[in-house]
């Protein structure tokens, strides 16, 4: 998270801070372990009325930023969401959000995506995932002035439970989105198992799913540019969940090295935890670093956005999950128990580390961009 | 080894082969990987003791069990070859892997090790014949890795002993008859000078076993609640106050692990206890030709060779007298940083299947569980980070860290704001 | 920022901008990568120095030395601000590299802190204008990471002071004029109790300076032999015995490495002091489209871009006040151990040209050689070692590690068999 | 190295051990640096006479070995050269003197490589590695009777100042091996600089270099398997030998972490360091177990020889060159000076690390063979 935050960005952080610890306390993530949605409807209209999900969205789509930097504002938020591994589809919500009123259609859905009566998912990624090099498969096709879905998109987050899917597809060379209302004929949904407490995965198939030309999001076979731009917008905000994460598993596990005595002395006071201690400091202050110039590149639509978000995504899903491992290697025995917190917030770093790229996928990406610099110069 | 025992040895390996070969089953992959992942219900998982109880009796009954134990106590009183041969021919097929660690060793090890006479006649034929299956009282909630800083106490009333406390982290105390208990039996000498070992039956007034929940969902693991449970002074093992010194030894038949020559188990093939391999969830992710993938593959293996390897020299080295009992710390310390990366590698290949998934992602599902639980191995049996002390300490001869509770009374040591958080959760 | 200093900021940049275009030339990167590989013989190196000076002099008189540095010494009085749009607008260009670190930070920057103002007009003009180039005589043979168990003595002689002993790991001794030094002026008190700072010239009689050669072939580094030099009391920094206080801030700015405002380089970039990279090797070795080998291309890109941003989140972080001082060994830390990774990235990408090359094996040659120095940046300017005590102790509080020096006089403390076996080698 | 010798195996090891002390202490390799055989060819006739060269042939050929397993017997030695970064041609004399007994062929040859008044190189690495799956590329053709070889090898260790190589080739769809004097027109010998101190290795081009028949050893196109028998062997030697250094680097760095005070204690006092050496001393027996297991494969010809020779080679490629690293970093800057003795080891360990294969090649070998395995059970 930033360093420096303005007043109006504070008692936005703080605000929600306070209403996620009161709401969504971790006795309420153990129960909703077994909630179908993973989140109380009520506790999401509450969390819209709290800015949650306007922040990508202009003042006159009835949006509207603390700081009129929405996308800074919302990694704030998602901060909290990962400090409280807290349910709800906040980065969904808000891509899509933000898609419908960039382009200015379906205000209905927008509206009430915006109060939190409805939610979206944004459906992306495919089976053995995209970040990685493979193209993107669903097909798209314009028969007689309506669209044809055909392919398969998973995992994708709220799905299953979603009013609309904001669905990307390939037209031909081009990139198409279309904004699809869940139930449509020919929609196939598979409920996933998830790694998370409270996020809900799905697999979708379509099998000629035809649908009028308006479901259109921007123009067929040329939503390239913004698909980048909202996957840009999905891992900033999942980047800076990563880092509430992280932060909150550091903490404990620090105060836990304080608190318990082995030998006649605390945890804290042996080198070897010490100095594994100060690593992780590294890991945890590098990943802010990181998260937040990816966030600053893409909010500004620099070119440098894609190399950071890729550095930032290598970066918190290899040392991040590195560092949740040291939090419960330090914790011993009841670090792998379910009666313990850590594992609710190591959980979220996880799923988050395996969607939209491993670090792996990331490395490739990231090679492909330092080569092209580096034969241009 | 002379001609006389070679040829032994073969004619021994001859009968344990066609005796395994008509008496046992062939070896159930999928069964026990879903009873490793704890997928069994508390009705499946007595069944399958049930049925290991009854492979230790026809072992027994043939002649295989306790092969490197004494006759007296109802062994073969043969050698650790022998022991080697019939793991060798039992490859393939089952076995009563759960009856093994740390029923055989480390408890029974400690038994022949420490035991008096009656206590060894008593009850190494009975745990020979799955008749009696004992757990470990060792570990205690508010002790972590300082073992000799056990809270359980015992106090002597008459000719019993009077025990109250708290253990943790028992593999299977729930379904298991006995327990090796190290208590306090003087808190006015230092920790490790006020120790004695008892021997527990479990199924006593007074012994609460609660069944601990894992991340992954597993229960194997458990906690138990003494509350004045009674034993008599005939049960103890080992001198009053002297525990240290069988503990000691019973924390190196821990770290042997599966190589201690009690051990009833498959020389080759997959262990009974191993997960996923990298190669399945590759083969179910479509990405066996990804050289990224391969690499993965490739360290998993390396390490999977190395770390075999490894177990074995280190046995050979404690055999012969070229290293201490403590390089078994060696082993255990290389086996748990291994175990940890191999978990790495197989979520890695799962990719965002190690997110979230469904039962068509085949070996690629569940890996994220996994992964969660990846520190298992190098928390349970002693933390890594002892068994580094042990290396540097006991193997290198590097100094001592300083103790601030080697030579106060235990009573006046300090334990800290959170000692008792976990005692009576 | 008020809109005033925002305008003042950008004609500051337009002018400086103008100026660098018009008198620098663009930076020479093979130039560069040789000098640092060690491949410039003595009368190379000597006359990059003395280009370098003649560079500081140009940067003076347009009115661009000591940016952030009070006019009555010779700087421009301006902000980290104006420091950092110069370095921007120098990004590509020609710059005086070697005469930064230490020279400007930490030498000018302890004198600006401690000096007398006698001292601080004398010298910190002098150092802008590229007349005096100054080093740090810190680290001891016998020493190790603990800088303030030093052995160099001073003994006062009427207004003089008298130094004996030796220091090592002074970065280009051979060609500077002045050391800041750390010496022990009392053995009887505790170790951070008995030290003291002064100016010593280096063309003096009884300082006798050896290039140290690296593994390399580099000898960047010198050792220096201080017989019987005398100082006079003027130059002496910070009170006597109180040497200490002046030690810690002077390791803070030699933390803060590049990160100070007082440090005139390219923004953008290359670093000067870069290696090869990746890539050229990649290239040279035909193994671009390897996947294996744009992993590791990414890695260290990654590696890269995390400690750009993690040094400014550091530097702005103690800016600010948001970390201590001491939170500059966050940064120190994950430099050195990205900084060792990345050449062991190269190393892995040259394959078996990595154990043998000739020139034709480009940008592959040498990168085995490399690797054999890839610790150098986790050692030098303070072990990562140290990096981790100072941020688990001092960052996040963690109980300071036992210390048998602390409390005693310092000619008490035990100094172990080996400490003297380099100080006269 | 093995836990157990026969007192014959010990004898030869302890003589050699003598030996290489009184012969190249580390002041002569430090001269050796600048010499350009990188050894004294006295000092290597000697050698041959306390048996360096004769352990892979059989005594009807004028070899033996002191315990009738030649190829452990020669890890022994190959141990004693690690530990002491000791100069001379181990691996190619013995595995080239080996092939030419196997075969019977060159008896003279043969006779002068056992005797150590000749030198052998074997010629098998090509540019860009062979273990990570390119294929072997110089090409044998038979012509009249005649053999015609063009192509590539590099690096060949020994091979600028060797009397005769050894050189693996492609004949169509199988490998030949031919023995070529040092000299023979057509064959261009560049030097290479090296990282090790008294290593020498060359990059080789034959432009139609032409060969009696009888240079064949073996025959033309079945030289598959003794091909692969012999990398087996030149790896055995090579692993052996770099668990010579790692051994020789770990004592050192051991020594010096009780003899060096840091804040008036001992580095060795210091738990960080402790737990860094009971890594490195799991890395150094891990070493030593899987060589051991591999060299005893090999000389059984046993299938899994294959695997354990490319685990051995991936682990000590990696954790080999960590160990020295942390070697390094535990001495301080006195490690990274020319001055101080570690380099020549880790400068041998290093050399080793990058010949015939990398860790992540013989990641890509093990894979192959891993799948394979896997497929068939």
């Amino acid at each position: 998270m930033l360093l420096e935050l303005t007043p109006d960005q504070d008692f936005l952080r703080e605000t929600t801070s306070k209403f996620l610890a009161s709401q969504v306390p971790v006795g309420e993530i153990r129960r909703l372990c077994d909630d179908r949605l993973g989140y109380d409807p009520g506790y999401w209209k509450r969390g819209a009325d709290l800015g949650w999900t306007s922040l990508l969205v202009s003042e006159e789509r009835g949006g509207g930023s603390v700081s009129g930097r929405g996308l800074i504002d919302l990694t704030l938020l998602a901060h909290e969401f990962g400090a409280h591994a807290a349910p709800g589809p906040l980065a969904p919500a808000n891509v899509v959000a933000g898609a419908l009123a960039e382009f200015g259609t379906h205000p209905d859905v927008l509206a009430a995506l915006l109060d939190g009566s409805a939610v979206a998912a944004w459906c992306w990624e495919e089976p053995g995932g995209l970040i990685g090099g493979r193209e993107l498969e669903l097909d798209i096709t314009v028969e007689r002035g309506d669209l044809v879905l055909n392919g398969r998109k998973k995992p994708v987050e709220a799905a299953a439970d979603a009013d609309h899917l904001l669905v990307t597809g390939r037209s031909g060379g081009g990139l198409t989105q279309v904004l699809v209302a869940t139930g449509t004929p020919g929609v196939t949904v598979e409920r996933l198992q998830s790694v998370d407490m409270t996020r809900r995965y799905a697999a979708l198939r379509f099998d000629d799913v035809r649908l009028p030309g308006e479901s259109v999001v921007g123009e067929v076979g040329g939503a390239g540019p913004a698909v980048e731009r909202q996957l840009h917008q999905a891992l900033v905000i999942q980047l800076a969940e990563t880092v509430g994460t992280l932060d909150r598993a550091f903490a404990m596990t620090l105060e836990w090295a304080f608190d318990r005595y082995s030998f006649g002395r605390p945890l804290a006071s042996y080198q070897e935890l010490k100095h594994r201690f100060a690593d992780m400091k590294s890991w945890v202050e590098g990943a802010h670093a990181i998260a937040d110039a990816a966030a600053d590149a893409v909010d500004e639509g620099r070119p440098e956005a894609a190399a950071l978000v890729s550095a930032a995504k290598a970066f918190s899903g290899r040392y991040g999950l590195e560092l949740m491992q040291d939090c419960v290697q330090m914790h011993g025995g009841i670090g792998v128990t379910f009666e313990h917190d850590l594992h609710l917030f190591m959980r979220r770093a996880t799923a988050n580390a395996a969607i939209f790229g491993t670090a792996a996928d990331h490395h490739q990406r990231l090679a492909r961009i330092t080569i092209e610099e580096d034969s241009r110069s | 080894m002379t001609a006389d025992t070679a040829e032994d040895l073969d004619r021994f390996r001859q009968r344990a082969g066609a005796w395994i070969r008509s008496n046992l089953r062939p070896l159930d992959h999928a069964a026990l990987a879903a009873a490793t992942a704890g997928e069994l219900d508390e009705e499946e998982e007595l069944a399958a003791i049930q049925h290991e109880r009854q492979l230790m009796r026809m072992m027994f009954d043939a002649g295989f069990a306790g092969i490197t134990i004494s006759p007296e106590y109802g062994g073969q009183g043969l050698t650790p070859a022998h022991q080697q041969a019939f793991n060798e021919e039992l490859s393939g097929f089952e076995h009563p892997s759960r009856l093994m660690v740390p029923n055989l060793s480390p408890c029974a090890a400690v038994l022949l090790d420490f035991g008096t006479e009656e206590q060894k006649k008593t009850h190494i034929p009975a745990i020979l014949k799955g008749e009696e299956l004992w757990m470990q009282l060792l570990s205690e909630p508010s002790g972590g890795s300082d073992v000799a800083g056990a809270l359980t106490t015992a106090v002597r009333d008459g000719d019993e002993w009077v025990l109250n406390g708290s253990k943790i982290w028992t593999t299977g105390a729930w379904w298991s008859d006995w327990g090796l208990c190290l208590a306090r039996t003087n808190w006015d000498v230092p920790k490790h000078r006020g120790l004695t070992v008892f021997m527990l039956p479990l199924h006593r007034d007074g012994v609460d076993v609660h069944r601990i929940e894992m991340i992954n969902g597993s229960k194997e693991f458990c906690q138990e609640f003494l509350t004045d449970v009674r034993v008599p002074d005939t049960d103890r093992i080992g001198e009053v106050d002297k525990g240290w010194t069988v503990g000691t030894r019973w924390m190196f038949h821990e770290r042997m692990l599966y190589n201690s020559p009690l051990i009833t188990m498959p020389a080759f093939g997959r262990p009974a206890t191993s997960s996923v391999s990298p190669v399945e969830v590759a083969r179910d992710r479509g990405r066996l030709d990804d050289p990224l993938v391969r690499d993965l593959i490739g360290e998993a293996a390396m390490l999977d060779l190395v770390g075999s390897r490894l177990q074995q020299r280190i046995a050979q080295g404690v055999r012969t007298g070229h290293l201490s009992d403590q390089g078994a710390a060696i082993a255990r310390l290389f086996g748990g940083v291994a175990g940890a990366r191999a978990r790495t590698i197989t979520f890695q290949i799962a990719g965002e299947a190690g997110a979230a998934w469904s039962q068509h992602d085949g070996a690629a599902a569940g890996r994220g569980t996994d992964f969660l639980m990846r520190q298992a191995g190098c928390i349970g049996g002693g933390t890594t980070e002892m068994a580094r002390n042990v290396v540097s300490e006991r193997v290198l001869g590097m100094p001592r860290e300083r103790s601030v509770d080697r030579d106060v009374p235990f009573r006046e040591v300090p334990r800290g704001p959170s000692s008792d958080a976990r005692s009576r959760a």
